[in-house]
Order: structure tokens, then C-alpha cells, then sequence
């Protein structure tokens, strides 16, 4: 290996209003998916509603879940306007090469070396082939990927067919001669089968798979693209999305409709989950099969709509008022978000009971090329009452779950209810009823047996240092062991895939005899820290 | 088998928790006698309701029925419609209920149309909770401490409002006229689309003088009309006693029928196309 | 004292719908206080919104705060209908009396020894004075207490002027020959100069003299009870209490008077704070002072909106998304409502954030006759602009309090906002701003000096067990005290008023060298115990 | 001091994050020349929004003001309002805002009649969520990723439903017109009690065809009208694109003003009488 091939490379695209950065780098992502390789993708962008500076960093490569970037091998600026904002999310260094349009104007100052300004305007005017598809016409050629994928992909994406001219630009582009010292990709070792794909989409497959036939929500960032992807998609099976006027419609709206016996959801976000508490309340005390997806943005308040955080893990917790027991769970990073998805739904479904799946902003709205994921299983049909007494829709039970009948079924009316009931949903006030559902409700989850997708685990089991974590934060973790384990630190990175019922035992027994324990997350409350220790 | 059941067949044995003399009593008799009329199966029907005196209403009927949040009960019902369309879904629920803190579902419910009928026991009182004004109680009514000096706010118009916001089925009952209230819900559940009751239905206990409405009441006198601003004008200028089905309009249920065509599979293969 | 005298005596009333038991407690309570006793009233109703079976639980004394009711002395009921429906809150032993009237019906089984039956409603239908006060006249004989005390307090009730024959007949009542074995109680210690208050009461007395001056809230069970008596004082001192379409509007609009200068609140009980939770999280973003009392209810979800609960610790402390630090305080019995009321205004005030105070149904509707109670403390101003530097709302300050205007104020004009800020209010994603800025809203809470109101101890310092409690419990857990003691048992019971921020540091001194510590809780969720150990 | 105060005066010095084209840039132009018209000072008024594109507007004007919730606009206005009653408040916002979260304030606050100007911004869609319908969305747009079949609901009439709400000030106006727009904001003011404004304000990034408005809209040609059955006949046969003043009507304001007269010893000394 004469020339610096590299199993992975990272690559940032900058670009001011119109630009067309966004959409140069989805080009960029499905081109190497098409020749094979694995690669992710994640955006930043300027406070403007649009045609603000945008960011677009790219990472390819011939394995799958690369480990996170710390690096740019490439940056490629279109123009440098504002760019100084996304300084801090920009690690270069001293190889890193830098290149721009002739006319980008004044860069940032960023390490690396730069390389020769492209003149890219004056043929975007003659042939109206945009500069953003010149420019990475040029990095293709650059990081070895073919003039036929990008044309498939481009006029995919722009729904439009290339004329001879363009096509005649685009090639000379692509056969820019590299500047030294960047480098190239290692050939892939894949075919053009693995997927393009990110979290909110993942985790709407998962939802679909396990039997998701009705949503109803209201829009907001970062939760809004699960729901566009959503809705054509449940209208194709049979099912529907409803835009509802507001949270509170929409709970309530998947609550009517898992009444109704279909495995029903919402999607939202912080401030959104908070207005649904009183909603999944309802569900925990009617015992209403639910899904609730709370894609995490920073908060509190409004607070950061576009950025990722952990902070909503207490309130999805601890939301609802009363002793409210439910379940919540997160996915362990993009391609887990179908399988997390699909368990949410089967959990909902088997435990009649609100499921929260805290997804985050980064893994929504990172789009990534992995292998075909696993479909999720359909989930496990209802608990039907039996028939042969007279019906009690909250019967006591010794695992705690009562058969559930749904509107239609013959003889086994009843009527929910969010007031505190007897067995056959009367309304009560008596100590010993309260009592009897409360225990019920608290035991149905408790004594269930959560299984094997509980936690994961990587490295091993007798390592000294353990690293917990959640969400995005898992495959961090996990990146973070051969890290350690290069400085001689034995180490194991454990996942919480389930959050609540929280499972001191399973815990202690995972956490095994590791000398220290070190609790990883993106909230400054420390907020699952002290969960985990209450 | 549903043929022969009578109004009574569709009461549950639960006792009800009002008072005596309640309206409450003559809208549940009303929604029987709907029900027997119409034949239909007590498993194919249910009854949605929000938070109050009324709200209670679901459990004294022997069908399915979900005694939800107060001001959800039209979310509730609408999911309901939506994911079971072959059921005969009916909200019910208070004035306070409805139109304090469920206003915002009754606008877009009018405006939706979804094929529910919503029963609203309007008494111009919060009285599950003792005795507040809710948006329909007089501005000058002094009994609630809530407002010792009354609300000074004019009182919400709910059938102007429903009308305003799209309603295609409007009408007004009262509680003290069970068969002609029958008649009207027989009407509205029959309707498809969205249909909206205002069922006057006393208080006796927080609103001793609506004791009156007996004598106040003009039964069956509001003319329907098919026109949305011609019944808007009539309700503004009746003084809200007179009682009748005011607007009438078949126009698109929603949601349209036509759904399907894909499988889970077509939409798994698409990431890798 | 050949005679049985007691210095605490328990009496419990029970009737069926309109026999009017609940008015014949507040009168039997009112009479006592004017004749010199302390004392305590409760009730419970069964589920008719009116009219339905009642009882009232009054507990006499010569002292103040007497420990929880373990067993009645007297049992009076005027009809026996559904009274089983109480049997489980009605202790009673074999030294209990039972009186009924001579048509009562049949009664529960209750241990004790019956009296001779009163007949009471030929009397009733004859001169007008109904069954209840009568019954009372007679118990008053019995317990000691004058006619003309019961007499001003019957007819300023009923606003009413009693005509001679029912002065008469009352007389008569009075004088009814005492069964043998009813207990007197001991002559009273005190004058006429105690209070009448019951939980709510005391809490809106506290919310007004530290200075609220403006409310916004929905009705809700147990709440309304306070805002009705808020909404006439409020006008009164030139405040307000708007009536609000539901509990969203009542917090923004709690919000939007207190951004006006106008120290502000809202009540509610759980569902409605469920409700609150965005809004709350607005608060804690934009910094504003805000009081929200949460009258706690049995949850979850509509719950059982009659009964006492202490399970929305949880909500209280982690409701709103994001990380949102708030305070949480909760009175440590029912005179101890107003001080800790004006507590919470104080620190609202002065920390620029929500308080949540939680109350409960066993506080709010419990009425006593007690010591007058000290008013609490106007809460101190805002920090006011200094003037010298271009205004930041937001300024970054050591203990994290930033100066507040508010409109009108000259020159001092900014935008107040829940999305993150710089500074001076401009909303940023820069992640240096929103570390700045969740740290100083994380600061200025914890690093406040809470002072002694932070908890309550009572019992040895060194004592080997130690009871912690909230609420309503810290009392229940001093009556413990005196048993404990008797029993050998060395323990100190202790009352979190301030539940957050959490004080670990403060509460690991307060529990010393304790070799047990017990948390005492109403939550089927061990809420509280969880809590505190993370 | 404040009377030479021009409206770029009312301007802070922030960058709106706006597309360019945007409508919003013609209101807020509309709302500084009205407040240098009115020759408030810029200490006295307070400008709540909600959130939204249209809910950015506070930060670019130099009064006081509040960003707040989603929907929330007019509970925190009229929390102001009430508190302050000496201030200006203007409270502000989009479609979605007010109309769809936002609903059932809209409903109370034309109730109520506080004395708060509103103005919503309609560009008929949810802009900064980037581009779902909003409820005055036509049925059939079907550019909505959410609702690609359109949403099949008839539109949200703003105007109509103030008017059946009780609204005493109902105006619609075009931020292409910011000078007419300028003087409805003034009138708009200056009513007292709660004044709404529906100022079609288009999106040319969501909605491009928008920038047709220009020629749809008919400038004040909606005639004032103090009965509101008259004004909502007008509003109801209209297409949408009038603009005018087509209400107003003086009616007690709330609160009534009269309070006070105890101390907190009163209060206190009622526990021992
Ligand atoms: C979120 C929430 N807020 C407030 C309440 C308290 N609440 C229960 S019923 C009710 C009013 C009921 O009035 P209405 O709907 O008119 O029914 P009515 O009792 O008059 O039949 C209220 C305010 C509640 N249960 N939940
Ligand atoms: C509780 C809550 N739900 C949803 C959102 C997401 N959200 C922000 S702005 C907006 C719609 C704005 O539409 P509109 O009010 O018409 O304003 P425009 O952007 O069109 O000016 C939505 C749904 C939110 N911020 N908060
Ligand atoms: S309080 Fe009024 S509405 Fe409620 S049950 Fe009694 S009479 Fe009926
Ligand atoms: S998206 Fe539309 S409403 Fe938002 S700023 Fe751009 S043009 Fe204006
Ligand atoms: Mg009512
Ligand atoms: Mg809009």
C-alpha cells in the first residue's frame, strides 16, 4: 500500500444559503452505498428556517458502524459564509485536506492543508449543472466512486434526466486530478444490498413490523420525519395517521384507538411528552396498550429543537402522576431502533400498558448505510378473555394482566376507566380495590420476564471498568472499549435498552464484579446516574 | 337476537351516582331508547365520555364504553371511529367538559367529521366539582365562589359555535323531553358525519332555578336548515330555548375510505432501492 | 377524678343523604373552639354527588395538634345507611358508646357498648330543627359544651334566628342524661382565640401575606376549595383569580402576570398538573416566579379524587422535560401550610423559578381548631437591574440569579424566552450558551442557602431510628415518636419540607449516626425512599 | 420623549431568521408604524407569541416581550394583561399556533374580551416544522410529506369563528399591505377589549403559489359591521381574500375594574371569628 488507502474517511460539506449542502451530502451517502460501502451522515445548520449555513458531515466506510469521527480527512466548502459555527462540531487536523470553490471567500481557521480552490461557478452557469453537484462530482472522483452511481443518484433525487452536456461536465469534474495526500477508501467489501436508512425511519419499520396500524400526532421537530414516513406507509397497509389539532388529541386519539383493539402510537418530542402525561396516565390506569415515541431534542422548555440530548429520561419516567408504573425503552443506537421499536409495540400489546421509546435526535435524524436490519417480530396478540365467567375487564390475575375485550367482541362489555375501578370497572373508593389495581398494575411489569434484549453487553465479563450507557450513547461506549483496551484498561460497555421497570437485580448481576462503574449520558442533572442509583 | 331488546336492555344494573331529580337520568333514558329504535347490537356500540356529572353516563349503559379525561372525550372517540369504523361511537360529556377545557377538540372535531354523535349535557354549571360557572353560565350568575361577582364573561353559544366550526349536524334537545330527545339522537347517530346535541339537561342541585326549563323549553320549534349561515342566523336569534335539529348537511365523512396496496415488504426493500 | 375525664376525646357522626352530618361536624367543631378546645374534622362521603351516605370524624382536645385518632369514643349516627362503607376508617373498642337514632335501621358491627337509641324526628317535624342538631345538642351535653356556643354557631351557619321552641327543644337535647361511660373531656386550657382553618385555608393565608397577588386555575377536586377562597381575597387586596378555560391556560397565564412583576400561581391536583408540566418547564427556561400548589388526589390518572395520596412526588419533582431544576416543597402538616406557602413564594421570587408545593387532600380538607398561626413573610423583591452595563436578562452571575425587569421598567426592555439564549435573550444552539445557561439555572438553586426551613427534626439527635416523612406524614411520625418511646426504641422523626433541590449532604448530616432510617410514605411506589437514595 | 420615535425605532437590532420573501417581514414593518404612530413608548408594550416562524417576531422588535409556548400565546398575554393593565399587549403568532394547539384559547380569549390585540400571521401552514397543513390549509393541498393525500378537511375560517366566539373586534388584513395593515393594527389598539387580526402573511417556501396573494387580495373591501350575525353573513360569503375591518363593537372589557378593600388582618382575623 504505496498510497494511503484507509478503511474509513470523513468527509464535511459546507455551504451557505441554497447552497445545496443538505442534499449534496444525501448524494454522497447513497452514491457509496451503490458501490458498496458502509457510511453515515449528519447535518447542522444555521438558526435560518431555511437557506441558512449548512453542514453536512459525511463518514464512509468498508465496515459497517465505524466508530464515531474524530477527524476530517476532507473539508469541502462551496463558500465559507458563517462556517465558524460549525467550527466547534469540526475536529481537523494537520492531514486533513481542505478545499473550496474559487469564490467561497474567507474559510475559518481550520488545521489541515488546503488545496487548490475549484472554479466551479462559471460552468454551473453554462450548463446549469449546480456547483453542489460539481463539487462532489469532484470528491468522487477523489474517494474512487463512479460517474454511473452518482448520475443514477442525482437524477433520482432531482427527478431529472442529465443532458450530454452536464453528463460531459460532470465527468471531467470527476476525473479532477487528487491533490496529494488525501486519501482513498479501501475497496468495499459489500454489494449494493445494505441499506439507507435513519432512525426515525428504522424506527418506523419497527413499529410497522410488530403491528403498528394507527398513529395520530401532531408535527415537531425532531419527530415529525418519523411521521411523514409514517403516514403514507400505514395508509398502504390498511392503517392511518391522523394530524391531530394538538398532544393532548393525539394520546388521546391513539388511546381511542388501541381501545379499539389495533396497536395504536404517537410520536412527539419534550414538549409534546409533556403535554401527553395526563394522557399516558390514563393508559397506565385503563391499562391501554399504547406507543409513545419521544424523539429527544435539548430541552428544557422549547430549548434546542434541532440538537440531541438525553434530558427527557426523568420525565418519561416519572411523568404521569400518581404511582404510575409504564414501561420505557431505547434503542441502543440506528439499526437498533427497529428491533427496540418492535419490542415496544410487543411489550405494549402483551402488558397493556403505555410503552415510552426515547429515541434522540441524533439517531433520528442520522442516516446511516448498515446492513438489511432484521425485521421486527409481529407482536404477540392480546390476552382475550376466556369465556367461561362473567367478563371483568381488570380481574385480578397472578401475573397481573387481565384479559382484555375489545368493542365488537360478543358479550363482554365494559367500560374503561381513569378513575380507580374494581374488577369489572366499577368506579371506587375503597382502600382494598385501590390497593388490588394498583398492586396488579405495578405487578404486571415488575414480575414480567424482559428477556435477553433487557441490556447488551460487549467485552468482558470479568472487566474492571463497566460503562453504562443508553441510546446514542451505546455504541460511544462501545467505540470507547478498544480505546481502552489499547491502554490497557479492561473494560465492558452495558447497554440499557430497557429503562423502566428499572431492574436493580439484572443490574447488580451484569455490573458482576467490576471495580468501577461509570455511568455515560448527555444530561447535565446526571439524571440516569441517579435513577440508576435510586 | 338485537332485534327485540328493549330500551331497558341497553341499561347496565349500575347505580347511578346523581342526584335525584338530575337531567342526566332523562339523556341516558333518551340514548336507550335511540339505541332499542335503531336495533342495534349493545357489542357494537360505544359510549366515550369525558370527566363530570354526565361523563359518568357511559357505565349505567350495558355497551362497550370508555369513561376517559375530562375534555378528551372526543380524542377518545375520533381514535376509536378511526381505527373501528363499523361501530356506533357516541361522545358524551358535560358543558364544562366540552367547552372549557375540551374546546379545542370540539372545534376540530365540527370541522373533521368523522362519523361520531356528541352528546353534550349542557346544565351551564361545572357540577361534579360543586358548583363553578363553566362557558355557558350566565355572566350575571352570582352562586359559584369561584366568581362571587359571576363571570362577567357572555356565555358560550356552542351550537353557533359547532355551526361556525363546520358542524354537518346540529341540534338541540332537552333532558325533560326523552322521546323527542330520542328522536333527535336516533337522528344524529343516523347522520353520517359529525353530529352535534346541545341537551339542555338541569342541575337541581348547583342550578335550582333551572327547574324552570321545563316551562322555558320550546320543543321542536327551531327549523332545520340545510344552509350553515341560515341556521347560524336563527341560532343568534333564538334565545336558546327553543329545541330542534337547526342544521342538517351531508357532506364527505372523514377519513376517505380508500386505504391499502402495500405490504411490509415493499416498504423494507425501498431502503436498499 | 372519679369521673372518666380525658384530655382527647374522638367522635364519629355518620347519616345518610341530607341527614346534614357534614354541617353537624363544622358546627361541632366551631362550638368546641369557641368554648375553648383544639380540635380536629374530617370527613368522607360516598360516591353520590350529593346526598350520598356521610360521616364526619371530629377529635376534641384540650391541647393542640392531638396525635391521629386510634380509636372513637363515641359513634353517633342519625341513619345507618351504607355506614359499612366507613366500617374500615372507624376504629372503635369495646369502651366505645354507640347512639343512634331511635329510626336509624340496622347498624354495622361496631365493638362497643350501644346507648339507649334518641328519638329525635317527631321533635324534628314538630318544630323545624332538624335531626342533625339535635343530635348535636345532645352530644354537646354529653361532651360538655354550652347552648348558647352551640346556639350562636348553629344560627350564624344557617343564618338563621332560632324561635322559642326550638330553644326550647334544644335545651331539652342538651340536658339528655348521660349514658354511663362516655368520658368527659377535661376542662379547656385556652380561650376563644384560636383558629378555625383547615389545610387549604392555611395555604392560600400564606400564599397572600408573602404577596401573591395574582391567580389563574381550572377547578379541581381538591383544589377548588382553595381557589374559591383565594378568588374574593385576591379581588379584596386588589389581586385576581381568573377562572382559565382548562389548567394550560392557567399556567401560561399565571406565567405571563408573574413576567409582568406580579407575584402569581395557579392550583390544581394531579391530572391538572400532569397538564402543567410544558408550561412548568417554560418557567424554569425563562426564569420566572411561579407558584404552583399541587393539592394531592389518589392516582394515577382520575384516580380517586376524594382521597389523599402522597404518590405525585415523582411528577412534582421530574414532570417537565429537558433538565429543568425546580423547587418542590410540602407543608409538614396543616398549620404548618401557610408558613410553608409563603415559603414558596419567597423562593420563587427570589430564585426566579416554579415551586411546587405539594399539598394533599388530607391537608387541604381537614379542618382544625389550633393556635393562631404566625403570618408568613412578604417574600423579598426581585433582584432589580443594577443599570450600569447594557441589560442582559440573562446575565451570567456567581450565584446564578440574574437581574429582572419588567415591562414598564425604563430601558430594561428584553424577550423573555423558552428557547435556549445567550445572555441577553437572542435564542442560540451554540452548545457554549446552553452549557452556561442550564448550569445557571442548576446553580442558582443549588448553591442557595434553604436555611432551617429545609427540614424538620424532632426527637434525640442521637436517637438510634429515624423516621423521615413529607406532608401530612411528618405529624403522624411525631405521634410516633412517644410510642417508640415507650417501647424502649430511641427515634427522631424528620420532616423534608424542601424536597428539591435535593440536599443529600444536608439530610446525611440531619440522620447522623442513625442506625435505622425509615421512610414514611403514602405512594405504593416508594417514591419517596427512591428518591432519596439516588 | 417617546413621541419621536419612528417606527425602525420599534426595530431591535437582531437579524430575523426569516426566508427571504417571507410575509412576516411585512407585519412586523405594519407593527412598528403602528406603535410610532400610536407614540407608545417602547417600555409599555409587550409583544407574546407562541412559537412558530410568525412567533419569532418579539426578538425583532425593541419593546418587552415573551416567546413562549407553542399555542400559548394568548394565556400568557392575557396573564400579562390582567396583571398590568396599563401596558399595551399584543399578542402574536401563526396559524398553527393559534388555530390548531392554540384552539381553544382563541375561543376563550373572543369571550373574555381582554384587552389584547391579536394577530396571527396565516400562511395556512405550519412553516417552521417545514410545511405540514395547518387548519386553515386548504383540503386539497397536497404538498404536506404528513398528509400527501391533502387533509381532506375543510379549512379553519379564523374570522367566522371569532365572530360566533364573541369577538368584538374582527379585522383581516395582507402583510403585502403593510401600510393598510399599519392602520388596521392601530384600530386595532386602540379597540378596547380583545381585537383579532388574521393577516394572510404568505410563505414562499412552503407555500410558493402564495406569491399569487398579491393579486387575490381584495384591500379593504370588507365593510365594518356592528352586529355580528351581519359581519358573519359577510365574512361566510366571502373567498378569503377581503380584507377590511368587519367588526367592532364596544362591550364591557374583563376584568370589570373595581377590586380591594380588605387587608390580610381581615383576612387573618376571620380564622378566630
Ligand atoms: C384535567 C382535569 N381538570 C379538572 C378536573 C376536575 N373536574 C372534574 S369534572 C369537572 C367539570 C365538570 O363539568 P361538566 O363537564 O359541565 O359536567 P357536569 O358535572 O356539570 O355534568 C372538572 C373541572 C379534572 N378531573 N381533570
Ligand atoms: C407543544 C409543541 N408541539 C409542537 C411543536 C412544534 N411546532 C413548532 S412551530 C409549529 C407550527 C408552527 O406553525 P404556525 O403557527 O402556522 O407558524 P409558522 O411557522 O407557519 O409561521 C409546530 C407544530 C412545539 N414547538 N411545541
Ligand atoms: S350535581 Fe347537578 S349535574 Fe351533578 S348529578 Fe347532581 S344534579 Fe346532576
Ligand atoms: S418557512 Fe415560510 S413562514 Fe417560515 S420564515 Fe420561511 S417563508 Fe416565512
Ligand atoms: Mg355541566
Ligand atoms: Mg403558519
Amino acid at each position: 500500500m504505496s498510497e494511503d488507502t484507509r478503511p474509513i474517511l470523513a468527509v464535511a460539506l459546507l455551504g451557505s444559503g441554497g447552497a445545496g449542502i443538505a442534499t449534496a451530502g444525501e448524494i454522497l451517502l447513497e452514491t457509496a452505498r451503490r458501490a458498496g460501502y458502509y457510511g453515515k451522515l449528519t447535518r447542522s445548520f444555521g438558526p435560518q428556517i431555511r437557506g441558512g449555513e449548512t453542514a453536512s458531515f459525511v463518514q464512509l466506510s468498508i465496515e459497517p458502524e465505524a466508530p464515531p469521527i474524530s477527524r476530517y480527512d476532507l473539508v469541502a466548502a462551496l463558500d465559507w459564509k458563517n462556517a465558524e459555527r460549525f467550527a466547534a462540531e469540526l475536529p481537523t487536523g494537520p492531514a486533513t485536506r481542505i478545499v473550496a470553490a474559487a469564490d467561497a471567500g474567507e474559510g475559518p481557521t481550520l488545521t489541515g492543508v488546503v488545496a487548490e480552490p475549484l472554479a466551479l461557478r462559471e460552468a454551473a452557469r453554462n450548463t446549469g449543472v449546480r456547483e453542489n453537484l460539481q463539487l462532489l462530482a469532484v470528491l468522487c472522483g477523489w474517494l474512487g466512486l463512479s460517474l454511473g452511481d452518482l448520475l443514477d443518484v442525482a437524477s433520482q433525487r432531482f427527478r431529472t434526466r442529465f443532458g450530454e452536456a452536464s453528463r460531459a461536465l460532470l465527468a471531467d469534474r470527476i476525473a479532477t486530478p487528487r491533490p496529494t495526500g488525501i486519501p482513498r477508501l479501501l475497496p468495499p467489501e459489500n454489494g449494493d444490498g445494505s441499506w439507507n436508512i435513519n432512525g426515525n425511519e428504522a424506527t418506523g419499520l419497527g413499529l410497522l413490523q410488530a403491528g403498528i396500524r394507527m398513529a395520530a400526532a401532531y408535527p415537531i421537530t425532531p419527530a415529525t420525519e418519523l411521521l411523514e414516513w409514517l403516514s403514507p406507509r400505514l395508509e398502504g397497509l390498511g392503517g392511518l395517521l391522523v394530524q391531530a389539532e394538538d398532544e393532548l388529541a393525539s394520546i388521546n386519539m391513539a388511546v381511542g384507538a388501541s381501545f379499539g383493539g389495533v396497536p395504536a402510537m404517537t410520536a412527539t418530542s419534550g414538549p409534546g411528552l409533556a403535554l401527553m402525561h395526563e394522557g399516558i396516565g390514563l393508559a397506565v390506569a385503563a391499562e391501554i396498550p399504547l406507543v409513545v415515541v419521544n424523539v429527544q431534542r435539548g430541552g428544557p422548555s422549547t430549548g434546542l429543537p434541532t440538537k440531541s440530548e438525553q434530558a427527557d429520561l426523568l420525565t418519561a419516567l416519572f411523568g404521569p402522576h400518581g404511582d404510575a408504573p409504564h414501561v420505557v425503552v431505547a434503542p441502543l443506537g440506528i439499526t437498533d431502533c427497529t428491533a427496540t421499536a418492535g419490542w415496544a409495540v410487543s411489550l405494549a400489546e402483551q402488558l397493556q400498558t403505555p410503552v415510552i421509546l426515547q429515541s434522540e435526535q441524533r439517531l433520528a435524524q442520522t442516516r446511516i448505510v448498515c446492513p438489511p436490519i432484521d425485521a421486527a417480530p409481529a407482536a404477540p396478540a392480546r390476552a382475550r378473555p376466556t369465556g367461561d365467567t362473567p367478563y371483568q375487564r381488570y380481574a385480578d390475575t397472578p401475573a397481573g394482566i387481565s384479559p382484555i375485550a375489545k368493542p365488537g367482541d360478543a358479550d363482554t362489555r365494559y367500560v374503561a376507566d381513569g378513575l380507580e375501578h374494581d374488577q369489572d370497572g366499577t368506579p371506587t373508593t375503597a382502600a382494598a380495590a385501590h390497593e388490588l389495581q394498583t398492586s396488579k398494575r405495578q405487578r404486571k411489569l415488575v414480575q414480567h420476564d424482559f428477556g435477553d434484549l433487557a441490556f447488551a453487553s460487549e467485552g468482558p465479563d470479568d472487566a474492571d471498568v463497566v460503562l453504562i450507557a443508553t441510546g446514542s450513547l451505546f455504541p460511544t461506549a462501545r467505540a470507547a472499549l478498544s480505546e481502552l483496551a489499547s491502554a490497557g484498561v479492561s473494560a465492558r460497555a452495558v447497554g440499557l435498552r430497557l429503562l423502566a421497570p428499572a431492574q436493580p437485580a439484572l443490574l447488580a448481576k451484569t455490573l458482576g464484579r467490576a471495580r468501577r462503574v461509570l455511568v455515560i449520558e448527555q444530561s447535565a442533572g446526571a439524571q440516569l446516574f441517579h435513577y440508576l442509583r435510586g | 337476537m338485537s332485534a327485540a331488546l328493549k330500551p331497558r336492555d341497553f341499561k347496565s344494573d349500575r347505580q347511578p351516582i346523581w342526584c335525584p331529580g338530575c337531567g342526566d337520568f332523562g339523556v341516558l333514558n333518551a340514548i336507550t331508547k335511540a339505541l332499542a329504535f335503531l336495533e342495534r347490537s349493545r357489542d357494537e356500540v360505544a359510549l366515550i365520555s369525558g370527566i363530570g356529572c354526565s361523563s359518568r353516563i357511559p357505565a349505567y349503559l350495558d355497551t362497550y364504553g370508555f369513561h376517559g379525561l375530562h375534555g378528551r372525550a372526543l380524542p377518545i372517540a375520533t381514535g376509536l371511529k378511526v381505527a373501528r369504523p363499523e361501530l356506533t361511537v357516541i361522545a358524551t360529556g358535560g358543558d364544562g367538559d366540552g367547552f372549557s377545557i375540551g374546546g379545542n377538540h370540539f372545534l376540530h372535531a365540527c370541522r373533521r367529521n368523522t362519523d361520531i354523535t356528541y352528546v353534550v349535557m349542557d346544565n351551564e354549571v361545572c357540577g361534579m366539582t360543586k358548583g363553578q360557572a363553566s362557558p355557558t353560565t350566565h355572566p350575571d350568575w352570582r352562586q359559584a365562589k369561584l366568581t362571587p361577582g359571576g363571570t362577567q364573561i357572555p356565555s358560550f353559544d356552542p351550537c353557533g359555535i359547532a355551526l361556525a366550526a363546520g358542524a354537518s349536524f346540529v341540534a338541540r334537545g332537552f333532558s325533560g323531553d326523552p322521546n323527542g330527545l330520542a328522536k333527535m339522537i336516533t337522528e344524529a347517530i343516523v347522520h353520517p358525519g359529525f353530529s352535534f346535541l346541545q341537551v339542555l339537561s338541569p342541575c337541581p342541585t348547583y342550578r335550582p332555578e333551572q327547574k324552570e326549563w321545563k316551562s322555558q323549553v320550546q320543543r321542536e320549534c327551531l327549523d332545520e336548515q340545510s344552509e350553515r349561515a341560515a341556521a347560524a342566523a336563527a341560532i343568534h336569534a333564538d334565545n336558546g330555548f327553543s329545541t330542534g335539529i337547526v342544521h342538517r348537511l351531508e357532506r364527505p365523512v372523514w377519513p376517505p375510505a380508500a386505504r391499502g396496496g402495500t405490504t411490509l415488504d415493499d416498504i423494507a426493500r425501498a431502503f436498499s432501492a
